[in-house]
C-alpha cells in the first residue's frame, strides 16, 4: 500500500485532521447545505455541530432525522439563529426550535423518516428522484407528483445532494472507511455519501489495516476528512432501566 | 366493563405469530411485548435501526449508543443486528415487517389513520409514523374508543392522515374491529359491554359479526 | 432471547434446514421468477441452483448479474432449458446461453449492472421506480421513460421483486442473520431482499450471539430458510497470479 | 512514431492526481496502474464491489472470494473495503469515483462512447460499462486511433452506444483529444506523428491546440 504523504499547498495530505476547527477549515460559509447523522442525540457529529455553531455562519439549510434538543444535536446552531430550513422528520423535543418557526424565523420541510432516509441515500447515489406509497393521500403528497404502477399510488420524492456532511462514527482509519456502532449508526452511512464534502468525527483512529474489510458500513471512499473527537459527551435523551 | 390497556393489550398480542417481525408504537402498544404467549418467537424491529429489541437495560448495562425509536435506552439480544435508517425504512417499506401495532387519534371507517399531529397543537412531525402505516403488512390500531364524548373511530378523519385506507384492525377499550371486503366490521365486544352503547359511542359506520371473521382481513 | 422452536404442521420450526433440497421443498414450481446472487462465478448460491437443476422446473425467470458459464451458476439451469427469461447484464461466458439465445428459445433482457444492482434493492423497498442516467441515449432506453431533472435527462427504471431468491453468505446465524466474505458479497444482499422468500447457503452456521450485530450485513428479518452447505466448490473464473 | 500500449498508459497516468479513486477498464486500461507517480495515492475501484485493489495474488493467497470486475484473482490491501452491487455501482452512479480510464471502439466528436457490443457478433452485454460511463466524473478513454484503416474517432458511432456526451478525453496511439467546451481539441501528438497523418487518419472534426488546454474540459 501507498503510505498516506503529509501535505503542503496543493499536494494531498491524507484525510486526517486535528480536531473539528481543523477538520472544518475554509468549508464553512454562509447558505450552505448540511447532512446531519445522527437519530434524536444517539449518534450526533457533537463536535462538528459545536465547530460550526462556533463559526457564526447563518442561513444554514440543514437535513436531519430531528430537530436535536434545546442543547444538543442540531439544537446548538438553531441557539444561535444559524439555521434557515430545516428538512427533518421529528422536531419534538426542542422548545427553542419551536419559537423561531412560531416566529417564521425558521422554516421546515416536514418529511417522513423512511422517505428522508432514502431521499439522502439516492442524492448521493445519483437518484434524483423515485416513488415511494409513504405519505400518499396526507399533506407529505402535496405539490408532489402521484403516480399509479401497477394498481397502486405511490408519490415522487427528489433526491437530496448536500455541500457538506456532518457523521460520527466509532471508529475510522486512514483512508477514511468508517465503522459505526449499534444504533448510533442510523442516518450516518446515508448523509456519508449525501454531499459533497463529508467530515467525519470518530471514537477510534486506527491505522490502515486494523479495520475488518467486511465490516466497514461506509467506505473511504466518500470520505474527505476525518478526525478524532476528544471526550464524546454522547448525551442520552431517555435514559430508562429496568431493577433486576 | 371496558377493556383496560392491560387488557387491550393482551388482545393485540392475539396477532402475533410464531416468527412474526413486528414493530410496536408508544403508550399502549408497547404493553404488546407483556403479553407474547410462552415459546412464540417474536423478534421487535426498531425503525431507528435496531432489529431484535430487547427490554430496557439495567443501570449498570446502559449505553448511549443502544436505543429504541422512542429514544429510550433498551438492550440487544443475542439475535440483535444493526442496520441504517434506509435500509431499516426499506425494510419498512418493502413490506418485510408483518405487523405494526401503532396508537391513533383517529381512524377512519375506510381505514385511514390520524396519528401524528392536531393543528394548532404543538408541531412534532411524522417521525416514522407515515412510513410504517403505509409499508407494514398489517397495521393494527390500539386506542380509546373516545376522547371526552367524542367517537375516535369516524366517517372520516378531521386530523391530518398519516396514511389512506392502511389499517387493518382496530383495538379498543370497548371492542375489536376488522376491516373486511364488506367494511368495517366489529367482531368483538369487551366484556359487559353493549351493542347499543358501542353504536351509541361511534361515529363510523360499521357492520357486526361477532363470530368467526378476521382470517379474510386486509 | 425466545430460543427456536421446532415446528410440526402450522408450528414455525425456525430457519434452518438441512441442505438445499430441504430448503426448497414446496417452494419450486414452473414460472417461478428468481433472484440468483453472484458475480459471475464467486459468491453463487451454488447447491441451490443444483436443487433447482434437480428439481427440473421449467420456465423460470432469472435475476442475475451474469449467465454464469457452460456448467456453474446461473449455466446449470441453462444446461436443463429451465430458463425462459434471464435479466442480466454480462452473458459472455456461456455457450450454452449464447446457443439457446441464438435459437430464441431463450429471452435476455440485458440490464447494466448498476441498475440491475439498484431494481432488486428498490423492489425489496416498496420503491417501484426510480430514475438514472445510466443508459440514457441508449438502447437500454427504449421503451422506457425519459425525463428531465434539473438540466440533465434520466431515464425510468422500475424495480424488481421476485418469487424467490438464492443467496450465498460466509456466516449465519439461527436467526438468519448473514455476513458475506470479501467480494462474495456482491449481488447477494439486494437479492435477499427482493424476493418472497429468501434462501440462504452458507458456509458456516453459528448459534445467535455468536455474530457482532455490526457486522451482519443482511438482517434475518428478510431471511426465510438457511442450510449450510457442505462442499462449497467456489470456482475460479480467472486464476491470475502474479511471481514474487 | 506512435505511441506504444504502455507509452499509451503512461500518458494516461497523467491524468491521475493524489487522492483520486480510479476505476480502469480491462485492456490498456490496465496498463495504467503500472505508471502511478510513486508516492501518489491512488486507490483501485473494482465495481464488483472491492474498493482498493491490489495486484494479483501469488500462487499460495488466490482467494475465490478476491476477485476484481474482470472476475480475475485478486488481493486485498491495507486500507481495502467491500461494498455489495448497489453501493458500488451508487458510488459510481452519484459521481463519487474521480476517474475512469476505459477502452472503446468507437468515439465521437460529441463525446459520445461506443465499447459493448458490435451487433452481429457474440452478444455479451455491458455489464457494468453504461454505469460507469454516465456516472464517473471524469471519462478518459484508451484506445488505437484506427481498426484496420477505420477511425474509431469518429463523426457519429455507428455502434450501439455505451453513453451519449461523456467522453472527457481520448488518448489513442496517435495523439491525445480533449472535450473541450469547444469543440474535440487535439492536444498532443504521439512523437513523430505529424497532423497531416493524424487528420488522415480522424474521422471526427477537431480543432488543434498543441500548447496549454486540458484545465476546461469537462
Amino acid at each position: 500500500m501507498i503510505a498516506l504523504a503529509q501535505r503542503e499547498g496543493v499536494f494531498w495530505m491524507g484525510k486526517i485532521y486535528e480536531g473539528a476547527e481543523a477538520a472544518l477549515k475554509g468549508v464553512l460559509r454562509d447558505g450552505l447545505t448540511i447532512a446531519v447523522g445522527g437519530f434524536g442525540l444517539c449518534g450526533i457529529p457533537e463536535h462538528g455541530l459545536e465547530a460550526v455553531r462556533q463559526s457564526g455562519v447563518k442561513n444554514l439549510t440543514i437535513v436531519s432525522i430531528t430537530g436535536g434538543t434545546d442543547d444538543a444535536g442540531v439544537g446548538v446552531l438553531l441557539q444561535g439563529h444559524q439555521v434557515k430550513k430545516l428538512i427533518a422528520s421529528y422536531v419534538g423535543e426542542n422548545n427553542v426550535l419551536m419559537d423561531q418557526f412560531t416566529k417564521k424565523e425558521l422554516e421546515i420541510e416536514f418529511c417522513p423518516q423512511g422517505t428522508l432516509a432514502e431521499r439522502l441515500r439516492a442524492g448521493g447515489f445519483g437518484i434524483p428522484a423515485f416513488y415511494t406509497k409513504t405519505g400518499v393521500g396526507t399533506i407529505v403528497a402535496e405539490g408532489k407528483e402521484t403516480r399509479t404502477f401497477d394498481g397502486r399510488d405511490y408519490l415522487m420524492e427528489r433526491g437530496i445532494f448536500c455541500d457538506l456532511a456532518l457523521v460520527k462514527a466509532w471508529k475510522a482509519d486512514e483512508e477514511g472507511n468508517l465503522v459505526y456502532r449499534k444504533a448510533a449508526r442510523n442516518l450516518n452511512p446515508v448523509a456519508a455519501v449525501a454531499a459533497r464534502l463529508t467530515v467525519a468525527e470518530v471514537e477510534h483512529l486506527v491505522p490502515n489495516g486494523q479495520l475488518d474489510p467486511d465490516l466497514v458500513h461506509t467506505p473511504g471512499l466518500v470520505v474527505q476528512r476525518v478526525f478524532k473527537g476528544l471526550n464524546f459527551k454522547k448525551p442520552i435523551e431517555r435514559r430508562t432501566t429496568r431493577t433486576a | 366493563m371496558a377493556w383496560t390497556r392491560e387488557q387491550m393489550a393482551a388482545v393485540a398480542a392475539q396477532e402475533l405469530n410464531d416468527g412474526f417481525y413486528v414493530n410496536l408504537g408508544i403508550g399502549i402498544p408497547t404493553l404488546v411485548a407483556n403479553y407474547v404467549p410462552s415459546g412464540m418467537h417474536i423478534v421487535l424491529h426498531g425503525e431507528n435501526g435496531l432489529i431484535g429489541t430487547g427490554p430496557f437495560p439495567l443501570e449498570h448495562e446502559v449505553d448511549a449508543d443502544i436505543v429504541n425509536a422512542s429514544k429510550q435506552t433498551v438492550t440487544e439480544l443475542p439475535l440483535t443486528s444493526y442496520v441504517d435508517s434506509a435500509t431499516s425504512f426499506g425494510l419498512v417499506r418493502g413490506g418485510h415487517i408483518d405487523l405494526a401495532i401503532l396508537g391513533a387519534m383517529q381512524v377512519s371507517e375506510t381505514g385511514d389513520i390520524a396519528n401524528w399531529t392536531v393543528p394548532g397543537k404543538t408541531l412534532k412531525g411524522m417521525g416514522g409514523a407515515m412510513d410504517l402505516v403505509a409499508g407494514v403488512k398489517r397495521v393494527v390500531v390500539l386506542m380509546e374508543h373516545t376522547a371526552g364524548d367524542k367517537s375516535k373511530l369516524v366517517k372520516q378523519c378531521t386530523l391530518p392522515l398519516t396514511g389512506r385506507g392502511v389499517v387493518s384492525k382496530v383495538i379498543t377499550d370497548l371492542g375489536e374491529f376488522e376491516f373486511l371486503p364488506e367494511g368495517l366490521t366489529l367482531v368483538a365486544l369487551a366484556p359487559d359491554v353493549s351493542l347499543n352503547e358501542i353504536r351509541a359511542k361511534t361515529e363510523a359506520s360499521f357492520r357486526v359479526d361477532l363470530h368467526g371473521a378476521g382470517h379474510e382481513s386486509r
